[in-house]
């Protein structure tokens, strides 16, 4: 853009993206667009993931950058009431991002408007080992009761079906969204996030039914809730648990370890409720310009630098971030997951698409009821409770 | 005498020096303090009364927050959980005392090279609590951890403390009683090097030997020790938070969570926005340790007007 | 001396003594050991499940260079020096006019200025969590050095008048009033009598302040963000978020984390203990 | 040099005055002692001379000055403190120093002055030390060393020898003396050893509860005490008191063998009377019965005997060398009646 | 009751020996009383006695019995303290049954005899009081008590009156004396005050160095000492020495007018000789001009000259009651020749 060659002053960038991979790929993504902006001094700023969570309300408020990484949906739904994140609906007015990247903009829009733009998304779903698979003649399931049957042999054969960590409480929101959806379709699924259904409702005490089948049957890896989900990789990587239900970028630290592409697979959570269409959950991960920042401009031309077609296609490929481009335009890369992700995402969603658990609800009831599916999957008998409590919370919570 | 030609005539500030220096000595001081400590108290109270996502502009609610925490407690929820967590700490942090007393009794011999062994075991409280908490987790670890090894050794069952909502509290203060005690213990050890010899042996003449020399004659010496072995625990035990928040993050559901880290939880972390809330379980966890504030302040008062 | 002096028991009792002392010191510091250890592992030692044996290989170097090389912490480090060493002067002058100002006058409201120190002091400081960080905030100092360091010299002002009021109190008071019969002024007598006096309190108090200011890990999160501030406490965080599961490198980095105020506690054993028995008592 | 003169000076502290009302004359020159048991004032006294005490009520004047309401400073005195006060810090030359060093006096002018004080004390070979190198009575010199060098008008000392032991103390009392000897300045001292007071003083002033019971040369004091107060505070071993009748006019004990003809006058209608009488005034008379040896003390060159007279008084006897008593042996008592002297039992005032 | 006797004791601390071969006999019911200067090992042997300090050689009876290894509780010896050790946190009269209570004592024996030790004490109405709030004289007493209700065989002193004022030292020295002959068991008593040593002694042991330099009762020691370090411990003021020259015969010194002739032997040879004089034997002679009077000290009943003889020595010279000399007069001295002491320059040896 020669327009953009005229950038000048400083543009402070605040990134998530913490892990080696996605912190290279996004550090070089910005010495491309420096290089093309030799004017404007770029200062990124590179913090851990799970702190940057708690930090944010701060560096918006003061100190703020120019551009900040957050999550779309309702994760972002306080900032946005607050009037801290910029309504950059102009960007979405202009072709090249209004036309590219049309599927998204529903979890950017918040009143009618739109407040950042998403830079990456990627697919959910069971990772497994194949090896293992072969190894006890499993084939991948479909139906509910192929994944039950499956997962009684493994379970026979002395491993765990799934490995998890439920220290840091959202990989259940993942479990929690799949089960869900898959018993009680998207569209209930939205409602409850909205608090819009009871939690002591008989179908969401369903949804927990089938989850307790699995618990009940040793499903699930012991002592997850004293692991985060990076140190539960290790008991699929030795074999003691067969899958995981997880991001795409659980890949790349599963090949890290050693597990050849050989070794690892993924197919589609099973369809539970035959009358119910397939949802999936695809987080988006987004971009955007704080209300304060002071180089809107520069922030701007960086937003529509990100989600251009080739620097999607660079940073989603298999050696960086890993993960689906944003942009039609973008081609997906040759990866076998992201071939199989991007497959699944546009034609066998059906039902939609849903942000994650703790994107799509309130904060403080995501918080409540992961706590609550955490210690549900710890003890399951306490279901009842459990429920009674989140019912509790969700009369608070929306109420105000 | 004086170098100054006109004595009589001295500035009003010479004449009231020793009126106003003290409050010029404490002028920078007492900014200070007011500003970051003292009004900040008063601000909490206020903020507990209203309702603040720290974002936008506060609501005033009235003792809302308050009956929220009514509820909790009703409930037996975060918050009753947090304050029984929040005894079990402030009982069993107590054992510091004991154990340090045990610790320094232990090491008050002369033998060589007996200052490198007390120094080493004061270590455990110069290291940061992140460190600490780091440390244990992975001592208590399910998988690997020092203490299933142990456990296995003598032929019992594996644990999961962290992971146990049973566990995790008492395996969290135990943690934190590592450093504690060895606070206690340098407390105690410079106690018993104040303990008058004379007594000792007066203790000796009159027969009382070991334990009874250590309960009639040694502890009642180390009252002072004892004391403050008792404040700094209490204290300690009340202010835990960086232990929970490195070791579960008041995990597993919540079910290892103190008022402080709560509050923390509620008002800062990655899902808390409620400010108001946060600063009403603070301003419940004051006035708790206000009962400690009180009798600490009572019995320094006593003290300076027994002098 | 109690208990009964190990010498002057049988000398099996001596043996059994000395014997059970290294055991004893084993034990306790146990799991600080084992980081130790773990701290000079190779990788392949954790994925081969050797996690409590010999390392296989001594991989120190490379470890320790990870963490110094390889990662923010050695800006972490820095920031924790930044903000140690500030935090100490200030309060160190804060509290030495404090402590002189309510451990010599005698004026009404001496006695409640000063209980209001120590009531401060032992404040949850979890109260003061909103206000300062808004407080912060608005000052413009959130996530900078100088900020947390504002924040820990007010607050430390508190322990530390504590403790400098108590020990001036115990220096005689004659030495005051044998200045003020010179014809010594106020600010003086502060200066040049009472301040070198206070030099062993000094002392004890900088070491002690360092070790909290150092380990403070809740203002740290509080009140900063990023590595171009946050202390090492918080920077061990992010670092072991960074390398979660590696253990041999957060290991390196806790010890790393650690070593600065250990190291101040050895030189300076001696003030360190005046400083927190001194403290408190009195 | 100058006089101090204190008129109806009064000190309260809150509520409670401890100093009642003194008038008091010092003249120029003038070694004055305050004695007196613990609590009554003495120091409080001092310290209002020196102005570390604000004076409640009354007037103090050095020389002609007013300085009732002056900055210690300015007043011209020098204090020397019971527990020395030397700035444990500075070296001995220092600490001598100090005070003019930082009222801005020259450099050469304070080591001049400084040297000449370390000569009258003998300090030279200490200057470069620090009090904690200093033997006590070496401190204590410091300690005067460093008043001498402000050339005060008045020099005050607060018990200075208190915490010297016992041998040490009579040297550093002899010094003292020589000094005043020497430069002559009104000097002040403050202690509760009579040997102190007797020996050093040119006028004690005894005090009690704030109040001056009489003021007086030493010699005076003890040979023609006021009141019963002082009269049993001057003097080791304390004079005897024994309470006596008064019967026809004459004064009768259980412990004199036959009653007193009164040397004084005892006011008409008293029918009590309190006798005071010195041990070393008391002579034993092996012949009589009338008293019981309780106890005998042999300290060599002189021996104490405790008597219980028979109505249960005790009295203490001061004998000279080998005439030792047994415990248990009755004796009588014999004085030379000039020797004694009558108190009123109730106010304790003497009858002359 | 029984007596304690030492055999060859010796102490040792690692290399250092501070107690060098003591043989000592205390008769049952003696009061003894060691005495010696600072740092000569009185309390070191009285801690041996009680068993606080093991003996590294040599024997301890006390009566029949050998209580060398023997436990401090089970030597049937109670000990006062220099700074009292009562328990802080006890009241008086728990302080005074403890040692009971440790023993197993039933409580209304306990009571009993607590109550008996106070009365003799006068400690009855203090029972309830915890130590702080009583006076050091108080203090010492149920120091004291303490030791009576344990009903000992032999009573240990160690300097228990050092930290009380010189009024209260007195009092409680006379009750000690009382209590002694009241109970009439076997006391030692370490002080350095030379008047505890001489009043309350039935024997005084003189230590010097960890060695006995004297035993004997104490006049025995005043007028006959075994050498120069006792005769000039003995006694206060302490005894002149002035360092003679022999010529013909005759001891010769410059204060003296004329030489003396010698009252005991002195070895042939011998070319000089320390002479000794007490303070109260020389009489002022003021016809005379040897010395110059340096200063007089006036106490009431006695006076205290200090002399210089021509050669630099210096002479205390006690006078009684109002023959005061002045300072600078030039006065002469006598004494009695049988009156001095010779000894041995060297050695410290008294001539007989
Ligand atoms: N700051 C004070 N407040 C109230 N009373 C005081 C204060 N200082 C001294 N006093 C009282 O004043 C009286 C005189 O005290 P002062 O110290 O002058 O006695 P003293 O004669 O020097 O005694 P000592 O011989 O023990 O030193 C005492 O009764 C004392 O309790
Ligand atoms: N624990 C010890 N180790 C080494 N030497 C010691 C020890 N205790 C005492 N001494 C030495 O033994 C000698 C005798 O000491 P002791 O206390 O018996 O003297 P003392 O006559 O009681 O003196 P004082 O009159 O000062 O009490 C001293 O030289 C002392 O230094
Ligand atoms: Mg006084
Ligand atoms: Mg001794």
């Amino acid at each position: 853009a020669p327009a953009a060659a005229e950038l000048t002053g400083e543009l402070r960038i605040f990134l998530d993206t913490s892990n080696p991979a996605p912190r290279a790929t996004m550090e070089a993504m910005i010495d491309q667009f420096a290089a093309q902006h030799p004017g404007l001094e770029i200062e990124t700023t590179v913090i851990d993931r799970e702190a940057y969570k708690t930090q944010i309300r701060n560096f918006l408020t003061a100190d703020t950058p120019d551009v900040a990484t957050w999550y779309a949906a309702n994760r972002m739904k306080p900032y946005v009431d607050a009037g801290l994140f910029e309504d950059v609906s102009d960007l979405w007015a202009e072709p090249a991002i209004a036309d590219n990247l049309a599927s998204t903009k529903g979890a950017m829009t918040i009143d009618g408007k739109q407040w950042g733009v998403p830079y990456t998304y990627y697919q959910w779903g069971v990772y497994y080992r194949k090896d293992i698979f072969d190894e006890l003649g499993l084939s991948e399931p479909t139906t509910w009761e192929e994944e039950i049957s499956n997962c009684q042999k493994i379970v026979d054969s002395g491993r765990a079906c799934y490995t998890i960590g439920t220290k840091f409480l959202w990989t259940a929101g993942g479990w929690f969204d799949y089960l869900n959806m898959r018993t009680n379709g998207f569209d209930f699924h939205q409602q409850l996030a909205n608090g819009e259904i009871s939690w002591e409702d008989d179908r969401v005490k369903q949804t927990f039914a089938n989850w307790k089948q699995l618990i009940d049957m040793g499903a699930f890896i012991d002592n997850h809730q004293t692991y985060s989900w990076q140190e539960a990789l290790p008991f699929m990587v030795n074999g003691d648990a067969t899958a995981y239900l997880m991001g795409n970028f659980a890949v790349a630290p599963l090949r890290e370890a050693g597990l050849s592409d050989d070794q690892i697979d993924f197919y589609q959570f099973v369809a539970i409720n035959p009358d119910v269409e397939l949802a999936e959950d695809a987080p988006t991960d987004t971009f955007h310009i704080p209300a304060n920042a002071a180089n809107k401009e520069a922030a701007r031309e960086f937003l529509r630098f990100v989600v251009s077609p080739d620097v999607q296609t660079e940073i989603n490929n298999g050696a960086n971030l890993g993960q689906l481009p944003v942009n039609a335009q973008s081609s997906v890369d040759s990866d076998k997951f992201l071939n199989q992700g991007f497959e699944m995402l546009s034609s066998n969603s059906p039902g939609g698409v849903a942000q994650f658990w703790d994107r799509d609800a309130p904060a403080e009831m995501a918080k409540a009821s992961m706590e609550g599916f955490q210690e549900f999957m710890v003890k399951p008998d306490n279901a009842d409770r459990i429920l009674a409590k989140l019912e509790r919370a969700r009369q608070r919570i929306y109420d105000n | 005498m004086s170098a100054v030609d006109v004595p009589e005539q001295e500035s009003w500030f010479h004449r009231n020096q020793q009126r106003i220096a003290p409050w010029l000595f404490l002028a920078p001081g007492l900014l200070f303090f007011m500003v970051y400590v003292i009004i900040p108290v008063f601000q909490s109270f206020n903020l507990s009364l209203y309702e603040w996502d720290g974002l936008g502009a506060a609501e005033y609610v009235g003792f809302r927050n308050y009956e929220d925490l009514y509820w909790e407690w009703a409930d037996r929820d975060a918050f009753y959980i947090s304050l029984k967590n929040n005894l079990i700490w402030l009982l069993l942090y107590l054992a510091a005392i004991p154990a340090g007393l045990f610790i320094a009794l232990f090491l008050n011999q002369t033998v060589w090279g007996i200052r490198l062994y007390k120094s080493l075991f004061f270590f455990p409280f110069v290291i940061s609590q992140v460190v600490v908490g780091l440390v244990f987790t992975w001592f208590y670890d399910p998988t690997f951890g020092l203490l299933n090894e142990f456990l296995g050794f003598f032929g019992l069952g594996r644990l999961n403390v962290l992971g146990d909502e049973r566990f995790v509290t008492y395996g969290i203060i135990f943690a934190g009683l590592w450093p504690q005690t060895a606070y206690c213990m340098i407390l105690y050890l410079t106690g018993l090097n104040a303990v008058d010899p004379e007594q000792i042996e007066a203790g000796r003449l009159d027969g009382a030997k070991g334990a009874r020399m250590l309960w009639h004659i040694i502890l009642p010496q180390l009252r002072p020790a004892t004391f403050i072995a008792f404040v700094v625990t209490i204290i300690g035990a009340l202010r835990s938070f960086d232990l929970i928040s490195i070791m579960t993050q008041g995990g597993p559901f919540g079910s290892s969570r103190v008022l402080a880290y709560y509050m923390f939880e509620v008002a800062l972390s990655e899902y808390g926005f409620r400010m108001g809330y946060g600063a009403a379980i603070a301003v419940i966890l004051f006035l708790i340790m206000l009962c400690f504030i009180a009798y600490f302040l009572w019995s320094m008062y006593r003290e300076e007007r027994g002098h | 001396m109690f208990p009964k002096p190990i010498e002057k028991q049988p000398r099996a009792a001596q043996i059994t003594y000395k014997a059970m002392l290294p055991v004893a010191l084993l034990l306790w510091l146990g799991p600080l050991l084992a980081v130790a250890l773990f701290s000079i592992k190779p990788e392949a030692d954790f994925t081969n499940a050797n996690y409590w044996g010999m390392p296989s290989r001594f991989e120190g170097a490379f470890n320790y260079g990870q963490v110094f090389f390889n990662s923010d912490m050695p800006r972490y480090l820095m920031n924790s020096f930044l903000i140690t060493i500030p935090t100490v002067l200030g309060c160190v002058a804060l509290s030495s006019m404090t402590g002189f100002a309510l451990g010599i006058y005698k004026f009404k409201s001496n006695i409640w200025i000063f209980f209001m120190f120590v009531a401060g002091n032992f404040v949850p400081f979890q109260i003061l969590m909103v206000p300062v960080r808004d407080l912060t905030l608005e000052l413009g100092l959130y996530n900078t050095k100088t900020g947390l360091v504002l924040f820990h010299i007010a607050f430390q002002t508190g322990f530390c008048t504590l403790f400098m009021r108590n020990f001036i109190r115990a220096l005689p008071f004659e030495l005051i009033e044998a200045a003020r019969v010179e014809g010594i002024s106020e600010w003086r007598i502060f200066w040049y009598v009472v301040l070198p006096l206070m030099k062993p309190a000094i002392a004890a108090l900088s070491v002690l302040i360092f070790t909290f200011i150092w380990n403070d890990y809740f203002w740290a999160v509080v009140l900063t963000q990023g590595a171009e501030s946050q202390p090492v406490t918080a920077g061990i965080t992010s670092f072991n978020a960074q390398f979660r599961a590696a253990y041999q490198l957060m290991s390196a980095g806790s010890i790393v984390a650690a070593l600065p105020p250990v190291a101040m506690f050895f030189l300076m054993q001696k003030h360190f203990i005046a400083g927190l028995t001194l403290g408190a008592v009195k | 040099m100058t006089g101090v003169t204190l008129n109806q000076a009064i000190k309260r502290y809150g509520q409670t005055q401890v100093i009642h009302g003194i008038d008091l004359q010092i003249e120029d020159g003038e070694f004055c002692v305050f004695v007196g048991p613990s609590g009554c004032g003495k120091s409080t006294l001092l310290r209002m001379i020196a102005g570390l005490e604000e004076t409640s009520e009354g007037q103090i004047h050095i020389g002609a000055r007013d300085v009732t309401d002056m900055d210690p400073a300015k007043r011209g005195v020098a204090m020397v403190f019971q527990t020395y006060a030397l700035y444990p810090h500075m070296s001995v030359a220092e600490n001598m120093g100090f005070g003019l060093r930082m009222n801005g006096v020259a450099k050469d002018e304070i080591n001049k002055k400084v040297q000449e004080a370390s000569n009258i004390l003998k300090l030279d070979q200490y200057l470069k030390r620090k009090p904690k190198a200093l033997s006590g009575g070496q401190r204590q010199r410091v300690a005067i060393g460093r008043a001498i060098v402000r050339g005060p008008e008045v020099f005050l000392f607060d018990e200075p020898l208190s915490n010297l032991d016992a041998e040490l103390r009579v040297e550093m009392r002899v010094e003292i003396a020589r000094l005043h000897n020497e430069i002559g300045a009104t000097m002040i001292y403050v202690t509760h050893d009579q040997v102190e007071a007797m020996t050093m003083a040119d006028k004690i002033v005894v005090l009690r509860d704030g109040r001056i019971e009489q003021v007086g040369a030493p010699m005076d004091l003890y040979r023609d005490p006021d009141n019963r107060f002082v009269a049993g505070f001057i003097g080791s071993p304390a004079m005897n008191f024994l309470d006596c009748d008064i019967v026809d006019g004459k004064i009768a004990h259980p412990a004199l063998s036959e009653a007193l003809v009164p040397t004084v006058n005892v006011p008409a209608g008293m029918t009590k009377v309190t006798l005071g009488i010195r041990p070393e005034h008391i002579e034993i008379d092996r012949s009589g019965d009338t008293c019981t040896v309780d106890l005998t003390e042999a300290l060599g060159g002189v021996s104490y005997t405790y008597l219980l007279t028979p109505n249960g008084d005790k009295l203490i006897v001061e004998e000279r060398e080998d005439q030792r008593s047994a415990q248990g042996e009755r004796i009588g008592i014999t004085f030379r009646p000039e020797r004694t002297m009558l108190f009123d039992p109730e106010s304790g005032q003497r009858f002359r």
